[in-house]
């Protein structure tokens, strides 16, 4: 499949999409700022057309039979060529509507939540820098280009982490979030140099066509891994994952643009771009599929004890991706890239809901909320619930086709050991997820709403008019829509995604189907028994077994061990250590050189004494000595 | 006595006398007589070289003539030099003489 | 006379004794001009080790620079210092007692000097020059001074008249200086 | 080229006549001191911006040639002439040159004076860049030197004194192993000529070359705050006022690897193979070790100076892997952490200028109290993150790519100082800006429009490079090849 050059129609939309979010983030960075309403129109319009462009290109592209890429030199020297172009294949499109759509969504979304923070205009200038990158990244040629705007997507996500950063919390948490990719970023820019260095070529074609060939395994092992690595901390996964989890005090809409499409999914499209790639490294692929289930059944059951709406969905998402990875690990390409599109729908909207109770009740325990009557916001309760059911796999949503993707993926593995913890964490998703939804649905008691109290971070509240609730409200249905719609368009998405070649039928397992359903019907039944029956003591069994639920609420101790390495070593050893010895070692020796020289002038100061006759001593001696010196040699 | 060793090594001794009192002494008029001695030494060499070695007797009493003057003039310019110096600072102990100290 | 005397005293014995005299009087005469710290003692001295040397350059051959030699140190020299000391000195000011590591030091530095130029008189090959000419007398000299040494012989002079002129005002305009510096 | 106007030769004379015109005004006129000053500063950046434009990239080598021999029996010559290494230079001297003029706007001490030293200053400092003589490029060296004395030692803050001292003790025991280098040359290549060109060309025999570039590798070493001969850096820049840490930062520092860049390495080619394993592991001790010990800093410029030492030694860590892509790196590099750390100190100036403060513990919440300076730190430390699309990205892209090529190991120790660097960034920029408003300093002014202009051309310069890199490096990479070639 060689890949064509672009018409101009292809070549025009291709770059609106990739330009305007960037000229609106100039824009209102810039200019507008101090127009709140014209920079969120700005932004609004900036935004909107790439979704249009976006959906134009899908549409006019369903049957495609070669990529089309148009690539321009960006900077050459030494070796290293970097691209700046686009590359537009089925995977690519398909992302590209993802992200243009949910970003789109988030920012009509969020002239509601946002309305009245004095940062509104910045906030919308940040957004659309989000757009840019991650549209760029989504589309980018080469693997350079590509690891540019994933870390222009790291600052991006900084930035908007750490939007209220008077919060010392969102501020550390934004810092955090970057350092911690960042650490991730490593391996994955070490693994780009690898590649450059023995292939010389980073073209993502050229990678996934040549690699394979043109590598020695042991080299092909070690970049994917490298660049796993990037992966790893982009998608919070294990090790890395507890960034994703704080990074939940920016503000909600960015947390559903966070979870959903851009951030952390950027890591999961990674390795579907490059899919060909870490075929031709089966030890890579193992090493996915590890750390995909390691870091799902952490996640999960980090889920199942948190109280924070947010963190709860936090954690699912990482335990989400990690299954998505659990499906790409296990060959499952159309799994992986499948479950991520369906996440993308149902986990922004998650998102969106909670965002809309936050918004109103300004807590996020969702037992207050719950307590506060959360179930008489009809719309948020209603989609929540939709989204909740197709997160835990609830026929027919589209989480369940996606789910049952992966499953089969993992079906087709030789170890069943793979199928059976992916079957446990879609019990431990229902679970947790509808531990939530009882306890919103069924709460114990009703109080009267509380008093608006401060709220930090949360703007001015005058907007609460039916207006802003609409505003809120419509995405969520555009997006429940997805959530349901999603589901259908499995094999349609799956023929697109093969370029339209019929795939091999794999084998159906209908008995796989009847465990999963089984295993869900556990997972939320026993939420029913713990939570959502009529006097429910509404505490999950894991309260009556305090040990397990000290180590899951404390995330498995492993921001513990990242705070100890970071004040006893980096901070403690080696940072001390080193300004200690600048202090004393480096500029002390230059200091007591100098005092030395000081010393040693004073020293021969004393000679200068003004007795003339010592003057003399020297003068005959050393006429005496050079006079023996010329006799005797 | 009549060996060119004998005036030498006597001339030297003398030298190196003087030499010690020219080092030795803080009497600015004790250094100068010790000056003196040394260059009754060196006269005294050219007088044994003349006497021993020399192929025109006269020259070697022409130097040592000249030394005469020198040491004439030396002395004269040397004792103003000393008067000035003790109007100055009330002494001739050469120690106390230490303007040249920075 | 002289045979009466030759056969009791031999010449020799006489010249031996009267080198030995006169060699130990310049020694004792350097010596007390150097050691004591009374300065007359030393003005003493010098003139002793004067006629001492005197002594030896009549050994040497040359009874006019003996004469010269004791007009010059002794009359003139020693005179001039004996006058600086009556100028400057009080006799009853005490220079404090020597320093000794200077003294050490001073002597070392001599021995050094010492050792230095013995090995250059004992190590150089002393060769007499092939003729040698017999004219001692002072007329020889005097002729040499408007002769050959001339230009010698005016530098000298010019030499001993700047150093008086230049005595004469250090010795006035220092001293007289410092009195119209303070009188003013 | 020897023909047409003398532009090399105006950039030189337009601060030194400026210098001269300041010096002739009578006393208290501050006003026109500052003109003048910015006149010439004025004619500078235009005259460099054209000679940017104008270089014709195609035809590479040395351009805008002026060559008139001066003391014939010396063999010292006139000689200025720019290429793809040195014209980026002259970009970078003469924006931080004009920025630092405007941000010193409101001085108030002894202005005259002030504005005499830093227009000396910059003299020398394009006459080592634009000369291609060594002579004359050795006394253009001191002649940039000399002033950092008096200018910090009167105008500077914290610990004045001692650093004023120390930096020029430091600077000058460089160029004291500089001089014996450039004598040693001189009379190693038997041509008895200063010409650089000439002698680069004729060759040094190679333990000429092994002995000469040690020489320059230290004496510009020191200048390049080449670990362990960093310290003055630190030190300079706390005790420097703010246009002076400007240029000092930005562009004296560039003069070292410079040095070592068009001296050392243009004459011993031969030499920097036998000691470019040293050179390289002290650049990377350098940038760890500088991140290191920023992160445990209170003072913001202290912060920024170890910063520098962290991104100093990527510039040498690029020289040192003789190759294209790491000899462009630096260059670029060196261009991009100037106008970074001239923004860097230029919005500290005006925080330590309203606040009267630079210990980070006191201060907090800034961005609150003034979003405009706030939000130049936050780019500059950004762009010292090495985050894309900002100017020093492209240059630490290369210096890492060659670096790992010529040296793995360092080369992965290299990027893991990136991580550190980002913490030690990131922390500052949370402990500064972000957090609640220092009530103290509610009341503290933010930049005026006037003050922002000198900041936003040099954010505007890292966002311009960091967009199309290719405006600088398709020129570098003009002056790098043939050198690249010197070493094969």
């Amino acid at each position: 499949m060689d890949p064509v050059a672009p018409n101009g129609n292809e070549l025009l939309l291709a770059l609106l999409a990739m330009g305007l979010p960037l000229l609106s983030f100039f824009l209102v960075f810039f200019v507008t700022r101090p127009w709140v309403n014209l920079s969120c129109a700005v932004s609004l319009v900036c935004s909107g057309l790439p979704l249009s462009a976006a959906v134009w290109l899908l549409a006019g592209h369903w049957r495609m039979e070669a990529p089309i890429l148009w690539q321009l030199t960006w900077m050459e020297g030494g070796g290293a060529l970097v691209t700046f172009g686009f590359l537009l294949d089925p995977l690519s499109l398909l992302m590209l509507v993802i992200v243009t759509a949910v970003s789109f969504l988030v920012q009509v979304y969020s002239l509601g939540y946002m309305a009245g923070d004095p940062g509104k205009a910045k906030y919308y200038a940040f957004l659309s820098l989000f757009a840019w990158s991650m549209i760029s990244l989504v589309l980018a040629s080469g693997l350079m280009q590509l690891y540019i705007f994933w870390e222009l997507v790291g600052l991006s996500s900084y930035l908007l982490i750490g939007f209220w950063h008077h919060k010392f919390s969102a501020s550390q948490a934004g810092k955090k979030a970057f350092v911690m990719t960042r650490l991730g970023d490593l391996g994955f820019f070490l693994g780009i140099i690898v590649l450059l260095l023995n292939l010389g070529d980073l073209s993502i074609l050229g990678l996934n066509q040549q690699a394979a060939a043109r590598l020695t395994p042991g080299l092909l092992t070690a970049s994917a891994l490298l660049i796993f690595c990037g992966v790893v901390g982009k998608s919070a996964q294990f090790p890395l994952l507890t960034w994703l989890p704080d990074a939940m005090e920016g503000p909600t809409p960015v947390s559903a643009l966070l979870h959903s499409a851009t951030m952390v999914a950027a890591g999961v499209y990674l390795v579907s771009r490059l899919f060909p790639f870490y075929q031709g490294s089966p030890q890579a692929l193992g090493w996915v599929l590890v750390i995909g289930t390691v870091t799902m059944l952490l996640s999960s059951t980090m889920a199942m004890v948190a109280e924070d709406i947010k963190q709860v969905w936090a954690y699912s998402t990482v335990s989400q991706l990690g299954f998505m990875l659990m499906g790409l690990g296990a060959g499952g390409y159309f799994a992986g890239v499948y479950h991520l599109a369906t996440h993308a729908a149902f986990k922004a909207l998650l998102f969106l809901c909670s965002g809309v109770f936050i918004h109103q009740y300004a807590t996020n325990d969702f037992f207050a909320m719950a307590r506060a009557g959360a179930r008489g916001l009809k719309v948020p309760m209603l989609t929540l619930t939709l989204a909740g059911a197709a997160l835990s796999g609830v026929w027919p949503l589209a989480g369940f086709f996606s789910k049952e993707t992966v499953l089969a993926a993992l079906a087709e593995l030789p170890n069943p050991a793979w199928l059976w913890l992916g079957i446990l964490g879609a019990g431990l998703t229902a679970y947790y997820t509808f531990r939530l939804l009882f306890v919103m649905w069924r709460p114990r008691r009703l109080e009267p709403p509380p008093e608006h109290g401060e709220r930090a971070g949360h703007g001015a509240h005058e907007g609460h008019g039916a207006a802003v609730y609409w505003v809120m409200a419509a995405p969520l249905l555009v997006l429940a829509a997805l959530t349901v719609l999603l589901g259908a368009a499995g094999p349609a998405l799956q023929s697109f995604l093969a370029w339209g070649r019929p795939l091999p039928a794999g084998a159906h397992h209908t008995w796989l189907v009847w465990a999963s359903v089984l295993v869900v019907a556990t997972g939320a039944g026993l939420a029913w028994l713990e939570f959502g029956r009529a006097g429910a003591a509404q505490q999950g069994f894991l309260s009556r077994m305090p040990g397990l639920w000290n180590l899951f609420a404390n995330r498995w101790y492993l921001d513990w061990l990242y705070r100890w390495l970071l004040d006893h070593v980096v901070y403690g050893l080696f940072s001390r250590l080193f300004t200690l010895n600048d202090r004393r070692v480096v500029d002390g020796g230059i200091d007591g050189f100098c005092r030395a020289t000081l010393g040693a002038g004073w020293l021969f100061s004393l000679l200068q004494s003004g007795l003339l006759q010592y003057n003399l001593f020297t003068m005959v001696l050393v006429m005496a000595l050079v006079g023996l010196y010329f006799l005797l040699v | 006595m009549n060996s060119l060793h004998t005036y030498l090594f006597i001339a030297l001794v003398l030298f190196c006398i003087g030499l010690f009192g020219l080092l030795k002494r803080r009497s600015l008029i004790g250094m100068l007589i010790s000056v003196e001695l040394m260059l009754n030494g060196a006269g005294l060499n050219f007088m044994a070289f003349n006497r021993f070695l020399a192929p025109d007797p006269a020259v070697g009493q022409v130097a040592v003539l000249f030394i005469m003057g020198i040491a004439a003039a030396e002395a004269a310019i040397a004792l103003s030099l000393i008067l000035a110096l003790f109007r100055k600072i009330r002494s001739v102990n050469v120690e106390q003489a230490r303007q040249l100290k920075g | 006379m002289t045979p009466v005397m030759g056969e009791y005293i031999r010449p020799e014995a006489v010249a031996w004794a009267a080198f030995i005299l006169v060699t130990a009087l310049t020694f004792v005469g350097a010596l007390i001009a150097v050691l004591p710290r009374n300065i007359i003692y030393n003005v003493f001295g010098l003139a002793t080790c004067i006629l001492g040397v005197a002594g030896l350059f009549i050994f040497l051959g040359s009874e006019f620079l003996a004469m010269m030699e004791i007009l010059i140190y002794i009359g003139a020299i020693s005179i001039a210092i004996v006058f600086a000391i009556m100028l400057s000195q009080p006799m009853h000011v005490q220079i404090p007692p020597a320093w000794r590591p200077k003294l050490y030091l001073s002597f070392a530095v001599s021995a050094v000097v010492f050792v230095a130029f013995s090995i250059i008189v004992l190590r150089t090959p002393w060769e007499v020059a092939l003729e040698r000419g017999q004219d001692w007398t002072v007329r020889r000299l005097g002729e040499l001074f408007l002769t050959r040494y001339e230009l010698l012989f005016e530098l000298i002079s010019l030499a001993l008249l700047v150093a008086i002129i230049g005595a004469i005002i250090t010795a006035a305009a220092l001293g007289g200086g410092r009195k119209s510096e303070g009188g003013s | 080229m020897n023909a047409g106007f003398p532009y090399l030769s105006a950039i030189l004379l337009a601060p030194a006549l400026g210098m001269l015109v300041i010096l002739l005004l009578p006393h208290g006129n501050q006003r026109a001191v500052r003109w003048v000053s910015l006149v010439s500063a004025v004619i500078c950046l235009a005259l460099s911006v054209y000679l940017y434009a104008a270089y014709d990239r195609a035809a590479a080598g040395l351009q805008f040639v002026e060559r008139a021999s001066w003391v014939p029996s010396l063999g010292i010559f006139y000689y200025l002439a720019v290429d793809g290494i040195n014209l980026p230079m002259v970009l970078l001297t003469s924006i931080v040159f004009f920025t630092g003029v405007w941000t010193m706007w409101d001085l108030q001490h002894r202005v005259k004076e002030f504005f005499a030293l830093m227009l000396l200053m910059v003299v020398g400092v394009y006459g080592v860049f634009l000369s291609l003589d060594l002579f004359f490029l050795f006394v253009w060296y001191d002649v940039s030197l000399f002033p950092m004395y008096p200018l910090i030692a009167i105008w500077g803050s914290t610990r004045k004194e001692y650093g004023a001292l120390k930096l020029t003790l430091y600077l000058l025991a460089g160029s004291a192993l500089v001089l014996p280098g450039i004598l040693y040359v001189y009379f190693q290549s038997g041509l008895f000529t200063f010409d650089l060109v000439q002698i680069a060309q004729a060759g040094l025999p190679v333990e000429a070359q092994y002995l000469g570039f040690f020489l320059f590798l230290f004496g510009f070493g020191v200048l390049a705050g080449l670990w362990p001969f960093h310290t003055w850096s630190p030190v300079g820049h706390v005790a420097a006022p703010t246009a002076v840490s400007m240029i000092h930062a930005g562009v004296l520092m560039k003069l070292g690897a410079y040095g070592v860049l068009r001296v050392g390495m243009f004459l011993c080619p031969q030499g920097l193979g036998d000691w470019s394993p040293l050179f390289a592991l002290l650049a990377t001790v350098g940038i760890v070790y500088g991140a290191f010990v920023g992160l445990a800093q209170t003072d913001l410029k202290y912060v920024i100076g170890y910063s520098s030492v962290s991104h100093m030694g990527l510039v040498s860590l690029g020289l040192a892997t003789m190759s294209q892509g790491g000899l462009s790196g630096a260059v670029f590099q060196m261009f991009a952490h100037g106008i970074m750390t001239a923004l860097f100190f230029s919005s500290v100036g005006h925080i330590y200028d309203r606040t009267h403060t630079k210990l980070i513990p006191e201060l907090g919440g800034m961005a609150k109290v003034m979003p405009r300076a706030s939000f130049f730190f936050i780019l500059a430390a950004l762009a010292g993150i090495g985050v894309p699309c900002l100017a020093s990205f492209w240059a630490e892209l290369l210096v890492f790519i060659a670096g790992y090529r010529a040296y793995p190991v360092l080369g992965v120790c290299a990027v893991l100082g990136l991580v550190v660097s980002a913490l030690f960034m990131l922390r500052v920029v949370q402990k500064t800006f972000y957090g609640v408003k220092n009530e103290r300093f509610a009341q503290a002014g933010d930049m005026t429009m006037v003050m922002i202009v000198p900041r936003a051309l040099l954010a505007g310069t890292i966002l311009l490079f960091g967009l199309l890199p290719r405006l600088a490096l398709d020129l570098i990479n003009t002056g790098v090849a043939p050198l690249v070639g010197m070493f094969k």
